[in-house]
């Protein structure tokens, strides 16, 4: 069985880059926001706060572990696992550089999508298990958001689809030699731009973070968490971030493509995904929350329709040219 | 078929890490948990009433209009795979399609059904 | 000039006419045992003590966890009165003690810290004890202020509880009205490194609250 | 591993649905068990496809399950219904011709 | 979002600016240097005024004792923190016992405003955190000892009273 | 729990949906402190709250009763803790006004500076926990209120010169203030000023197109003029509801007739109106902080000078209500003197308690997320709700 | 044991498994995580099929919208706490008699019949024969299941309709 | 609104003579006629604005309760107040009257015990429900302990 145990390197490889990444790009984060805000950020940890990410963890892990006691205990217990596993998964599908990924599935695109849906019951088990009324609300509400723009984002990420014709990542990504997607005369732009307002809003983060809605709902659905299961539920949340922004640079940004030899090319992926990833939370740095009502009503009325002609626009330029790429 | 078998094992390998990292925890962790520590968070006071009740019907509507384009994602993903070797028959089709879902959106969105309740 | 230097014995052997002190004393001597580690970890740290050579890991496993544990103190955001602000503004740009790992939390499940920056009223010290309750172990607490020490401007005030340390054990005391945000950092610098030497100093005063 | 092993796996989560329709009393729970059934076609329909190497099979097999999901909409939403009026799902209790 | 279509793009365009300069200012701050004090290493200046710890104080010229036991800052106090124990004695009068518990002081200078020798004044340090309370419990020789080995903040009872007291020229 | 039992509040009459009770506070990050809301909520919607208060009830009135005027300035300060400077003021001001002690104009000056700075940074710290509140200290609203905080702290800083502490200053005494302008300060000052005045038109860079802020604020939380009126509301909470009463207009204190500055009005009487009128007092504070440098005359700087009366004010007997207008509105301070060393009566009308009582009123039929709007924009300081 | 064999018994085993619970959980929220688990193991089953795409739809439109309408209408219906949202259940023993009467005619129907075991291979991507299939051969049905959909929106609505 | 003179108003209406000089007026009013001044005053006077309710206790004498209200437009304010007489603690409610003397007249009791007759919702604002004893009444020492903190 020898694939398997290549499979089972790549996985394993693949996990550990995942939270290795994870860590340090909380830690990049919080440098990135603390310069934004005037700050330094983690500075004493270690020289200038490297080894931040790690004592946290440590420390996470050293904490006990509250399982209240009005909980509904199995569901509470799992939910972190639950939460984790989708969000985690993705990565599977994603290829860094050619042939460089777990695999590179056929239904790819779909793949990523439809796992990232499975995340909403994670949601579901965090937010009920606790018998919290923050952590319900808060459940209810990120659910009810995730879903409004699962479709915007569904759509955004299916511009380049259209313009590619496959859903296999890697495929996209070649099909993009001839040109960015992002520089796609219009469509690609405002796709691009949809993509990460829905990006925004699906993975939770200001202004679309209403599932944690500090202000009022304390914490969110992971009000009542501590301890390692914490750490479980923040480290999904931010390895979905750091897959969808890798998708986008993927989908719009001509993933591994670069110059220099071929080698370069996962690390540009990285680059660009990074890139994303710091728009994102200079997006999410920058504004303040918005409600509920106005959140549906911004993935509902405005965001759902555009996404929606913006790709009709990008298929009915393939079905009547056939032609893909810039010009 | 085979590429799955990565992807399973994947799976099952963040399910481990996500156990051997609450075991791990386990070991390293105090316990000692007391009634107020178990109690439910509510800002320092009691927990008044309960947490799970009754919800409004807004949550549901909204995930009604989602299944609908659920479904509509559904089809569009096949279909974007076709559109050069169909050509315009395929565009129109979705077109169609589009179209009709988009007047069951512009119905809901006359009625006031898109805003939160 | 020359002055002969006065050689102060510290606490001032005074402290014995009040009262508060005393019952702070109290409370110091009823310190439980070290209750930060789990049992199995205890036991496992036991036998590997016994073992020649075993000190060494253990005092290295312990060095390294507790500089986990002391370089991610997270408190939670939770202030009472004049104190809140000026712990506010510690965690603002200018002091920002994030550079210590410190991250405000909301939740006291996520949370190690406690400052309790400000007055404790009687109607308020079951809320602070409930939420202290609520934060997960490994926990500690600092009071930040003189209200918090000792009530201190309003210690004469029938609504005011005389000193946090009556509802929940503190680890560090910061003198001030208010503390400046130096001499709150210079009090967290210390539980800092209270908490990397917790083998020594890991039991704190606990006091049996008078009925909740 | 035949197509006969899918068809009896699709029969006995059908009957494991049938079971659950005709037991629960809660008019969710027996939409769950409605679920159940139609999942269980949705797996011999696929299954038959993939035997026959037939995409029509596949096509149809796509259709029911959207149609399923439609359908276990408005079966809520008709739960729901009649729980605003009644204020109660319990099946026995729902005979709503009597009004 | 409104449901006509002119306020609707308007809207937009007016939304696309707002992120625009909101981000822009997120960036030119971004640009700017932190104005974080690295505080374990670079202490922040207290200005001059600081009102910090307390402290007793020694006569410059002969090493005396300045305080004279009059209990006048016991009496001013707020929260009534200080104690003073009189010691008469032929010259001048000496405190015999005099303890400040720093745990209720509100730092409001008010003791130092009104000490008729300078004897009591603040320090330009609040550096005093401890984990044991009884710590903060002041006593004459603590508090002699703080104040020759930190440094004195401006104000004493001469000068805070000279601020207050109409300038000489004015007067005459 | 004896806070619900007796629970009668102002409920909208809602049917339909079972309710959901949920507590926000004592420890709640957008509680402002030590502020604990019992909410009734539909879904999403607000159908009565509760406010339940005195958390952080320190004997003032009681202590004020028992402390010298030369003793309570300083514990005033702790009333409006955010604003330390105009409970100073207020308490001074009506024990002045019993003694008919008259105050020097430099001193007078002095105050006024006092009191303006505090506006400043008073409102800073408001913008800045306000929008932390609506923007999650996850996000934008963190970063808007750690630029607050940056700002606020060159104010500090000045108060620091000024007085030797950051929050809580005993600044002021009876028959003038305790301390002087220190050399250069007047420079620092100036440039200060300049500084903020700046940094203000970032902030409403960052807010007033936005139509998110927009959207979170307008319409939400209206206090009508009656309402105001009657619930007596103050400060900018009842400037916004179109009502233009500033007590430094309307009964000027401390030689406020001097200078020139406007009063905002503005109509809505929503967040977004309260927001402005914050706004420009920042502008207005900063020109008058301006003025008072300008024409700062020299003289003493207290009418009681010397040792005596340092050590004990006496100010006969009678009794008065001396009012200021703080960052939240009328603070007044109602003293009753009987010819002794203390009052023998003292009352605080917070100016926080009066708005924070208009709560109540206005939140229901909001959203959850609309009362953390709320209350920030009221913005109150508990240690004056409670005090 | 063949991968596939393999990965059809687990399969079978989690779907089974939880099928029971969804059916035998007293506790309706569980039910519906029991579900999630059923119909992710369906998709599992599809994959078995070479019907990845299947998979793909399956677990969008399921484990993502079916479970979160069920739970919202749970909500909506249920207050999930003390007796109602135990459930006790009526008629246990005929619709056991049911299940397995039907089980066991299918059982016998299987026996007889005579399945394919070998599968046909597929021509090309089944994703985008599906695809083709939609919009060329199926279009009508295709155009038709929008006004279904149409229909059923706006009849749920109705149904849901939050003013009464 | 506004009368030229409130002060004649006052004498017309309640013959009762105003303190003060006109911005600033200071009525003392019996205990019955407590809430028919402060209809008068807002109907009449046109004082909407509810500045504040407490009351001063005069040890033998009693308490004394008194509110200020204001006419913004016009610049008036009132201090109205009553004597409850030796011993006496019960008050008539402003609540029908102005709105903000909710809290004020809650918070009046928690300080001093005295009962509105009228009010809504009479609980103990400032402490907590079971506190003994009223704080701001002369007899009551500021250090008085409360149990369990003492
Ligand atoms: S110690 Fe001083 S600043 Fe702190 S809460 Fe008490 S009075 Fe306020
Ligand atoms: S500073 Fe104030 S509180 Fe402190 S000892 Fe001096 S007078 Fe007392
Ligand atoms: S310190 Fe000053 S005021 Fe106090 S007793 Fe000594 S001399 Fe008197």
């Amino acid at each position: 069985m020898a694939p398997a145990v290549r499979d089972l390197i790549a996985a394993f490889v693949l996990l550990n880059g995942v939270i290795g990444a994870v860590t340090y790009v909380t830690l990049l984060e919080r440098k990135f926001t603390a310069r934004m805000q005037s700050r330094i950020g983690p500075y004493r940890v270690g020289p200038h706060g490297l080894l931040q990410p790690i004592a946290d963890a440590l420390k996470l892990m050293m904490k006990e572990d509250v399982v209240p006691a009005m909980s509904d205990r199995w569901v509470y217990n799992l939910a972190p696992l639950a939460f984790l596993l989708p969000c985690v998964l993705v990565f599977g599908t994603i290829p860094f550089a050619p042939g460089l990924g777990l695999a590179d599935l056929n239904i790819g695109l779909l793949f990523f999508l439809a796992v990232s849906a499975l995340e909403i019951v994670g949601l579901f088990m965090g937010g009920w298990g606790s018998n919290n009324k923050y952590a319900l609300l808060s459940a209810m509400r990120a659910v009810n958001q995730i879903i409004s723009y699962d479709l915007p984002f569904i759509f955004a990420a299916l511009i380049p689809v259209v313009l590619s014709g496959t859903l296999r990542l890697g495929g996209i990504v070649e099909a993009q030699q001839g040109g960015w997607y992002v520089a796609y005369p219009v469509i690609g732009q405002l796709g691009f731009l949809a993509y990460l307002v829905a990006m925004l809003a699906a993975e939770n983060r200001v202004p679309f973070d209403i599932l944690e809605a500090e202000s009022e709902l304390v914490a969110g659905f992971r009000v009542e968490y501590s301890g390692m299961k914490f750490a479980l539920i923040q480290l999904a949340e931010y390895a979905h971030v750091i897959a969808t922004s890798y998708l986008g640079a993927l989908l719009f940004l001509g993933g591994w493509l670069g110059p220099g030899p071929g080698w370069l090319g996962a690390v540009w992926f990285t680059l660009k995904a990074l890139a994303v990833f710091l728009l994102v939370t200079w997006v999410r740095w920058s504004f303040v929350r918005i409600r509920v009502d106005q959140i549906l009503a911004i993935s509902w009325k405005l965001l759902l329709p555009v996404t929606l002609m913006l790709l009709l626009a990008a298929a009915f330029v393939v079905a009547y040219q056939g032609g893909g790429g810039v010009a | 078929m085979s590429e799955y078998v990565g992807i399973a094992i994947f799976a099952g390998l963040i399910l481990a890490f996500g156990v051997v990292s609450l075991a791990v925890s386990a070991l390293l962790r105090p316990s000692r948990p007391d009634p107020v520590k178990l109690a439910n968070y509510e800002c320092g006071t009691e927990p008044i009433g309960e947490a799970w009740v009754q919800f409004p019907v807004g949550f549901y509507v909204v995930a009604l209009i989602f299944i609908v384009f659920d479904v509509l994602a559904v089809f569009v993903i096949p279909w974007t795979l076709v559109l050069r070797s169909v050509g315009p028959a395929a565009f129109w089709a979705m077109a169609l399609f589009i179209g009709i879902l988009g007047l069951g959106w512009a119905y809901a969105y006359r009625e006031g059904l898109l805003e939160w309740r | 000039m020359e002055v002969k230097t006065p050689v102060p014995q510290v606490p001032p052997p005074v402290w014995r006419e009040f009262k508060d002190l005393q019952e702070w004393e109290r409370y110091h001597q009823e310190r439980p045992q070290d209750d930060k580690h789990s049992t199995a970890l205890t036991e496992i740290a036991e036998t590997v003590h016994q073992f020649p050579g075993g000190w060494i890991v253990t005092a290295s496993v312990d060095k390294v966890l507790n500089w986990a544990r002391k370089s991610s103190i997270w408190p939670v955001t939770f202030g009472l009165a004049c104190c809140a602000i000026e712990m506010m503004a510690t965690f603002a740009s200018r002091f920002d003690v994030e550079r210590f790992g410190m991250v405000p939390w909301a939740s006291p499940r996520h949370a190690d810290l406690m400052i309790v920056s400000g007055t404790v009223t009687i109607k308020m010290a079951p809320m602070l004890r409930r939420i202290y309750g609520q934060m997960a172990d490994p926990k500690w607490v600092v009071s930040m202020g003189s209200c918090a020490n000792s009530g201190g401007p309003f210690r004469h005030g029938y609504h005011v509880v005389k000193g946090v340390d009556r509802v929940v054990p503190v680890d560090v005391y910061v003198p001030g009205c208010p503390p400046t945000p130096d001499a709150l950092m210079y009090g967290l610098l210390l539980l800092q490194e209270q908490v990397a030497e917790f083998h020594q100093t890991g039991s704190r005063p606990r006091p049996t609250p008078p009925g909740d | 591993m035949g197509l006969r092993m899918y068809v009896l796996l699709a029969a006995a989560v059908f009957a494991i649905g049938l079971f659950g329709v005709t037991t629960r009393r809660n008019a969710v729970g027996i939409l769950l068990g409605i679920e159940l059934m139609l999942n269980a076609v949705n797996i011999n329909f696929v299954a038959f496809a993939r035997y026959n190497a037939s995409v029509a099979g596949m096509v149809f097999a796509l259709f029911t399950i959207a149609i399923t999901v439609a359908e276990i909409a408005v079966g809520l939403a008709i739960v729901i219904a009649i729980f605003r009026v009644r204020k109660t799902v319990d099946a026995d209790h729902l005979d709503l011709l009597k009004g | 979002m409104s449901r006509n279509g002119a306020s609707f793009w308007s809207e937009l365009a007016q939304l696309t600016t707002a992120v625009g300069k909101t981000m822009g200012v997120t960036l030119r701050n971004f640009l700017r240097r932190p104005v974080t004090i690295h505080y374990p290493d670079v202490k922040r200046v207290y200005p001059e005024r600081f009102r910090g710890v307390l402290a007793l104080t020694y006569d410059r010229e002969t090493g005396e004792e300045n305080c004279i036991g009059c209990r006048l800052c016991e009496y001013i106090c707020p929260p009534q923190v200080i104690a003073v124990e009189m010691l008469k004695a032929e010259k001048r009068n000496y405190a015999k016992t005099f303890t400040l518990e720093l745990y209720a002081c509100e730092y409001c200078e008010l003791c130092v405003q009104v000490c008729p020798t300078d004897a009591i004044i603040m320090l330009r340090t609040v550096d005093l955190a401890t984990a044991d309370r009884r710590e903060l419990l002041l006593d004459k020789d603590r508090l002699h000892e703080l104040g020759l080995a930190d440094e004195p903040s401006w104000a004493t009872g001469t000068r805070l009273r000279d601020m207050q007291a109409p300038p000489r020229a004015v007067k005459a | 729990m004896p806070d619900l039992e007796a629970r009668k509040v102002i409920e909208l009459g809602y049917a339909g949906n079972e309710r959901l009770v949920m507590n926000m506070g004592p420890q709640h990050p957008s509680a402002h402190g030590v502020f604990r809301a019992i909410l009734t909520l539909e879904g999403e919607t607000i159908v009565a709250v509760d406010a339940v208060i005195g958390y952080l009830h320190r004997c003032h009135e009681k202590l004020g009763e028992t402390l010298t005027y030369v003793q309570y300035p300083s514990i005033a300060s702790k009333t409006d803790y955010v604003a330390a400077m105009t409970s100073e003021l207020a308490y001074v001001l009506a024990a002045e006004k019993i003694g008919q002690i008259e105050v020097p104009k430099r001193a007078q000056y002095l105050r006024v500076i006092a009191a303006e700075l505090q506006r400043i940074a008073s409102h800073c710290l408001w913008l800045g926990t306000w929008c932390m509140d609506m923007g999650g200290a996850l996000g934008g609203g963190a970063t808007l209120f750690l630029y607050c905080f940056r700002e606020r702290e060159t104010l500090l800083d000045l108060f620091e010169a000024l007085t030797g502490a950051r929050l809580l200053y005993g600044f002021h005494q009876v028959g003038g203030t305790r301390y002087d302008l220190p050399a250069g300060w007047a420079e620092r000052c100036r440039s200060t000023v300049d500084l903020i005045e700046k940094r203000i038109d970032e902030y409403e860079a960052m807010l007033e197109g936005n139509a998110f802020f927009l959207a979170r604020t307008r319409g939400v939380g209206v206090i009508s003029r009656e309402l105001a009126q009657e619930v007596g509301v103050s400060g900018p909470l009842i400037r916004g509801s179109g009502v233009a009463y500033d007590i430094r207009r309307v009964a000027p204190y401390s030689s406020y007739e001097a200078f020139d500055f406007k009063v905002p009005v503005e109509t809505g009487g929503d967040c977004w109106a309260r927001y402005r009128v914050r706004m420009v007092e920042f502008r207005e504070s900063i020109g008058i902080v301006r003025q008072a440098l300008e024409g700062l005359p020299p003289g003493p700087i207290s009418s009681r000078p010397g040792v005596k009366s340092v050590g004990q004010v006496r100010i006969g007997k009678g009794e008065a209500y001396a009012r200021v207008e703080g960052p939240r509105g009328e603070v007044g301070c109602y003293l009753v003197a009987d010819g002794s060393a203390k009052p023998y009566r003292m009352k605080w009308r917070g100016a926080s308690f009066s708005n924070l009582a208009v709560l109540p009123h206005i939140v229901p039929g909001h959203k959850v997320a609309d009362v953390v709007a709320i209350m920030g924009s009221v913005d109150p300081v508990f240690g004056e709700v409670d005090r | 044991m063949t991968l596939e064999a393999a990965g059809f018994w687990g399969l079978a085993a989690v779907l089974l498994a939880s099928s029971l619970a969804v059916v035998l959980t007293r506790n309706l929220f569980h039910s519906v995580l029991y579900l999630a688990v059923a119909l992710v193991a369906t998709g599992g089953v599809f994959l078995l099929l070479d019907a990845a795409f299947l998979f793909g739809v399956q677990l969008l439109l399921y484990a993502g919208g079916v479970v979160t309408i069920v739970v919202f209408a749970i909500m909506l219906t249920e207050r999930l706490v003390g007796e109602r949202i135990r459930q006790t259940s009526r008629s246990l023993v005929p619709g056991a008699l049911l299940a397995v009467a039907v089980l066991g005619s299918v059982c016998v129907f299987l026996r007889r019949a005579s399945l394919p075991v070998k599968r046909p291979p597929l021509a090309g991507a089944l994703t985008a024969a599906l695809g083709e299939a939609l919009v060329t051969r199926y279009v009508m049905a295709f155009e038709l299941l929008a006004v279904l959909f149409v229909a059923a929106l706006l009849g749920a609505l109705y149904f849901a309709r939050t003013d009464d | 609104m506004g009368a030229a003179d409130p002060r004649a108003l006052v004498r017309d209406r309640f013959g009762l003579d105003a303190g003060g000089a006109p911005p600033r007026l200071s009525v003392e009013v019996p205990l019955d006629r407590w809430v028919d001044f402060a209809r008068f005053a807002k109907h009449d006077l046109g004082c909407h604005y509810f500045s504040f309710l407490t009351a001063v206790d005069w040890k033998e004498q009693g308490l004394e309760v008194l509110y200020r209200i204001e006419n913004l437009d016009d610049h008036l304010d009132i201090t109205v107040r009553t004597k409850l007489g030796p011993d006496a603690v019960r008050c008539p409610s402003l609540t029908d009257v102005y709105r903000g003397a909710d809290w004020m007249e809650r918070e009046c009791y928690d300080m001093f015990g005295i009962t509105f007759d009228g009010h809504p919702d009479l609980r103990r604002i400032l402490l907590a429900q079971d506190w003994d004893g009223h704080p701001l009444r002369k007899a009551y020492a500021v250090d008085t302990p409360h149990a369990p903190y003492r």
